[in-house]
């Protein structure tokens, strides 16, 4: 094939050149991080780790995750200008770049797809998930269904409610839902189901966790999973404005399409890096999912990370208005890189991602998952007390159909009212 | 070195292996009841725990409550839920221990726990007042890992139980033997806790590999026991049965017949 | 970038090469097509038909198009391998051309960005479109929103209450939802609507229509636009399995994402060309939207082509589970290639297509469209009947996200239960 | 070559010059009402053209119901579908136009309707059973290009009327006319048809227009006219005047208005 005398100046493929392993395998990142298990999945933890140790740097595996991206998920997704949301914001240009597009509606497909095939290299044919907006269950029946491995999501029922389509979805794809009624029957209790069923059966079933978080060798998995985002954002924005961003955002729930954005930019050290956390009726009330911004050190899941808790140690109730991003803690890789000082994290209220997911539809045709939103406020805030000559990039983690229910219900003053 | 034969009574791994030496000797399995601290109440707990010593209990098991236990099942999870609901913080937890300690109740009282409230805490600052209130063990399982955990442990008296299941290699099952100080804890099953119905091959199995692998270390059993009939059938291969949810829930019903129960319980405790 | 070791041999972009003027520009297709519209639209027909004869051979045109193709809609849409629906049927090799991962999740948006950019180009400042599943509405208010051109959707209000969802978004993207309540209060109706807005502005506004129907320039000109389909698949069909395929299958409602799917092909002669016309309850009962098996040669919506009609020469109600085909029309162009034989067009009825589908979700992971899953119903009957070594390649127009509720009430046996 | 200087009553195109060519010389524009076929009922609807003429009508509109009528507004759309609903087909207008000629009707009667139920039909029989039955001539708004129509209607004498807009240029104009055999017909405003509340300076601009490249061809002005004041307005202007969605409106709720309602018409027709 010849290039076309048109076609815009862009790498071949900006998969190119991708590699799982481009980045340490690490158990503790500075005090973060870690193992906090109880013992009984001491073996089955281990095993995956000596399994993903070996699968990262095998090009066989590498070949086949890069082959279903490319031709299941529909990578690479783009990194595309938004002059019309740039000139909104008055300030640096800003690039988008359109996770959303990819299968199934949300980054946590190239997660789920690399796990299921580590699952696959490890014999197991049951497969466990959690999930809080539905988006990484939906993503792992699909990586299921496609692999014809068996598959239980659990899901809170508070998010089963808000996130409907998504429990369609997923039983359409073959998976069961397990509906999680204890605690604030969300993303974390989710969670704690998800692992007492892996749990009773740690040998014959594969967790397969949906963000950056829980217990060595997850945070790293994930991450070297979702590297993918910032590796071909790095490859386009050099491709497309000459240039790295001067600045990354992504929103910040567990932390995987943020972390999978941001470290391929670590090295890059003009490149600040910017996480949008949930702050839900703002951080000053009780009601947010802030976990860098307003938590402290401590252990969930079996990592050592910031953390939602009172002054005895018990795990906070969240609020976000975002299923995705109402988690208490986050991937331990964040807690160090806010410790650190490399990335910097602000809270995004429920108030302030709605008004942006709205000016994101009208200027550009993008309708973004309520997660994304939280980006989205974040990154046309920076842009806007930036001079023209920088540039933005913004992960769009995740399209927003899976949220017009929620989407009306906010419209409507029906969230808001519940307050 | 047994509590009967010390001027002032033994504390913290000393007398939890006193109390499994004890049982030993009279040709019983050490029986560990398990409440959640502050069920059914404050005051109520500390009756309770009095009145489970008298019905039997060797050792007494407090768990601690924490707002995401793991590895609990339903049932401890849900008693967990109400302490936390009525208030119960660690501190309440230390309370409790010294109000028990102050009814002249000497037989040992291990914590069980997660590890957040411990490190919000403060390590160090917990093991010491821990020690103080009387308490004499602590299970920490999401922090079988924590080299602090055990150094503020060891400098406060306190013995440390680490667990092992089914699933622990021989290796493993004598590295954390080693590290245990008191008891080492046999998780009969994989799974949360809970109430089963029968006892697996593959507790048996893992309490024989256990005590092999402990050298002299006492291992007590926990993870779904219920009945006599379970007591009665592990009672020869463990040095203690620990009863857990079974109990919480009988508490949560009516405190009376769970200290029937405990009775119950200890009468099939003989071993031989 | 150098290419990665272990990358498929896939092209560089399959959509390189493509050209908007690939077809000859034509008002009839042998008997069909045609401009059977009043004197009034003759002059706003007229004008389009110029402006496009212009724009689809103008090189910055094609480049704008292009590059909103590959930024915007995340093109190209890959060619995927199909194992396990192919061991499922048990014959040919499967392909699936992936047009669900376009952006707003379906094929209509090739289309609809193409001509809002003619919109701009004419200097129009607001558009009217019609729509059936919601699709096109949706594709066209996200082109108007990209481009910031106000939008009016007209929508039969049967079809508002089947595909809620995209109502939503619509009106989130900024567009005007016009019910309309006449006939069927499908999609024939919401074209007439939508002629008649545009009659009383022909001037002022653009009829953005949605597939390859209607008078004269639309036929050629959607065809031009969806051609981008087979194009690419055509492309990447010769790279992923070393040949064309043996047949090429895609659905037909207007017939839209079939001629782009097939013209592509028309001239390699040994490749077969199979439509899915909707069957509903089967051709053989007043149910169903067959205009190609069960139709007769008339004039609707300004084209000559083939209608479902009484012998008095009135439209028959149409019906069909999937919105998106229910219309008792098609593309003249399709008329042709099915007068000529170069194509076959086969009906398939709403329990073949809705079995079809769950096959597809839990053998690949991808929950297409209702309107998609026809396609796949012929696809799997056309491989089932062939050796391994064929190759049958199927456009899966469209994801299913869209047709929760239609799924959910069909597998409840509502939609059953009204017939 | 008007009507009323030949000895059999002219037919068809001619019988349609004629008419307006008697409105013109007894200075007054040619009021057109339209109905649509089949409504409020087929009896019905021949008395309605009867009473309609007997009120002043100088030449009928009857409209041909058709299922996807593509530049009708709500109101004709309505009856168009209630007369659909009730069995009306093309036979049944012929029908209809049969025995409105049996009462001795002797204006012209044009049917108006789009071209898909002709094509069923089949143009060449269509024609001829058309001009058989009292027919005088065709609108067929979507087949202004169709040569086979116009030739098949004149081949029985039939009169075709083309329709142009404001939207049409000089060129346009004189070719649609040229094409027109017994008149032209100029669509007030663009848009669907519907009753609208005034009369546009675009109108008048067209008909100013229409006429001069019109070399003779009657022109009538139809397309949102309902009310005396529009006609008497328009009077002066076209050499007809088309009355449709009001009428029709009226005509659904009560035939007797609409009957009352043309005569008031009628009386608004003076040019000068
Ligand atoms: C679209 C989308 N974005 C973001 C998130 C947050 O997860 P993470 O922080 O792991 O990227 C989710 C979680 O469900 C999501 O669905
Ligand atoms: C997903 C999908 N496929 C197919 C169609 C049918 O349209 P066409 O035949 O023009 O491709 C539609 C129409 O809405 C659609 O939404």
């Amino acid at each position: 094939m010849t290039r076309q005398a048109h076609a815009p100046a862009q790498p071949a493929d900006a998969l190119d050149g991708f590699r799982l392993d481009a980045h340490p395998m690490q158990e503790h990142f500075g005090p973060y991080g870690g193992s906090w298990i109880p013992e009984v999945l001491v073996p089955a933890a281990t095993r995956i780790a000596h399994a993903w140790a070996d699968a990262r740097q095998d090009p066989d595996f590498l070949a086949e995750y890069a082959h279903l991206c490319r031709t299941f998920i529909g990578r690479p997704t783009p990194l595309q200008d938004a002059p019309r949301l740039t000139s909104h914001a008055g300030g640096a240009r800003i690039l988008l770049k359109r996770e959303d597009l990819a299968h199934t509606g949300a980054h946590k497909i190239n997660n789920a797809i690399g796990q299921a095939l580590l699952a696959k290299r490890l014999g197991v044919t049951s497969v466990i998930a959690e999930t809080g907006a539905g988006q990484h269950g939906v993503a792992t029946a699909t990586a299921c269904a496609l692999l014809g491995i068996e598959c239980v999501v659990h899901m809170g029922s508070h998010d089963i409610e808000r996130q409907h389509p998504n429990v369609v979805r997923m039983e359409l794809l073959g998976a069961t839902v397990h509906p999680v009624d204890e605690g604030t029957r969300t993303l974390t209790d989710a969670v704690s189901s998800a692992v007492r069923a892996w749990i009773s059966d740690p040998e014959g079933t594969y967790y397969l966790i949906g963000s950056a978080v829980g217990m060595h060798p997850f945070p790293t998995m994930v991450r070297d999973l979702q590297c993918v985002i910032g590796h071909e954002a790095r490859v386009q924005s050099l491709a497309l404005v000459d240039q790295l961003p001067n600045a990354v955002v992504a929103c910040v729930g567990g932390g995987s399409n943020s972390i999978g954005t941001f470290v391929p930019f670590v090295a890059d050290e003009g490149v600040e890096l910017h996480g949008a956390e949930a702050a839900g009726d703002g951080i000053d009330t009780p009601r947010h999912a802030s976990s860098i911004a307003g938590g402290r050190d401590g252990v969930l899941h079996g990592a050592h990370t910031k953390l939602l808790q009172d002054d005895d140690g018990q795990v906070l109730p969240t609020h976000s208005i975002s299923a995705g991003l109402d988690y208490p803690g986050v991937g331990p890789e964040h807690a160090q890189l806010a410790a650190t000082g490399r990335a910097t994290y602000h809270p995004v209220t429920d108030a302030q991602a709605m008004d942006a997911l709205e000016v994101l539809c009208r200027t550009e045709g993008i309708i973004p998952a309520i997660e994304s939103a939280h980006a989205i406020h974040l990154a046309v805030e920076l842009a806007s007390t930036r001079s023209s000559d920088e540039v933005v990039l913004v992960t769009v983690s995740g399209r927003g159909d899976k949220d017009l229910s929620s989407i009306i219900a906010w419209r409507e003053g029906r969230l808001g009212d519940a307050r | 070195m047994t509590a009967a034969t010390s001027t002032t009574p033994a504390t913290g791994a000393v007398r939890i292996r006193a109390a499994f030496d004890a049982a030993r000797a009279a040709k019983r399995t050490a029986l560990v009841p398990y409440v959640v601290a502050g069920r059914p109440g404050i005051d109520a707990c500390v009756d309770l725990v009095e009145q489970l010593v008298a019905a039997g209990a060797d050792v007494i098991e407090l768990g601690v409550p924490f707002s995401d236990p793991l590895a609990d099942g339903t049932v401890i999870r849900n008693a967990t839920r109400r302490a936390l609901d009525d208030g119960m913080t660690v501190a309440g937890v230390l309370d409790i221990v010294r109000a028990v300690r102050a009814c002249d109740v000497e037989v040992p009282i291990i914590l069980m726990g997660y590890v957040n409230p411990l490190l919000a805490y403060g390590l160090e600052a917990f093991c010491a007042d821990a020690a103080s209130a009387g308490v004499d063990g602590l299970i920490v399982p999401d922090a079988q890992q924590l080299v602090a955990l055990r150094s503020a442990a060891s400098a406060n008296g306190l013995g440390i139980t680490m667990l092992v299941t089914p699933l622990s290699s021989e290796a493993r099952i004598r590295e954390l033997a080693t590290q245990s100080t008191g008891f080492l804890y046999a998780v009969a099953t994989t799974g949360a806790t809970g109430a089963r119905t029968d006892v697996a091959d593959a507790t048996l199995d893992l309490l024989v590999r256990a005590r092999a692998a402990a050298a002299g270390v006492p291992v007590a059993v926990g993870f779904g026991i219920s009945t006599p009939e379970h007591v009665a059938r592990l009672a020869p291969h463990a040095d203690g049965v620990i009863v857990g949810s079974a109990l919480v829930e009988l508490v949560e019903q009516d405190a009376a017949a769970a200290i029937a129960r405990v009775g119950e319980l200890a009468a099939a405790t003989r071993t031989a």
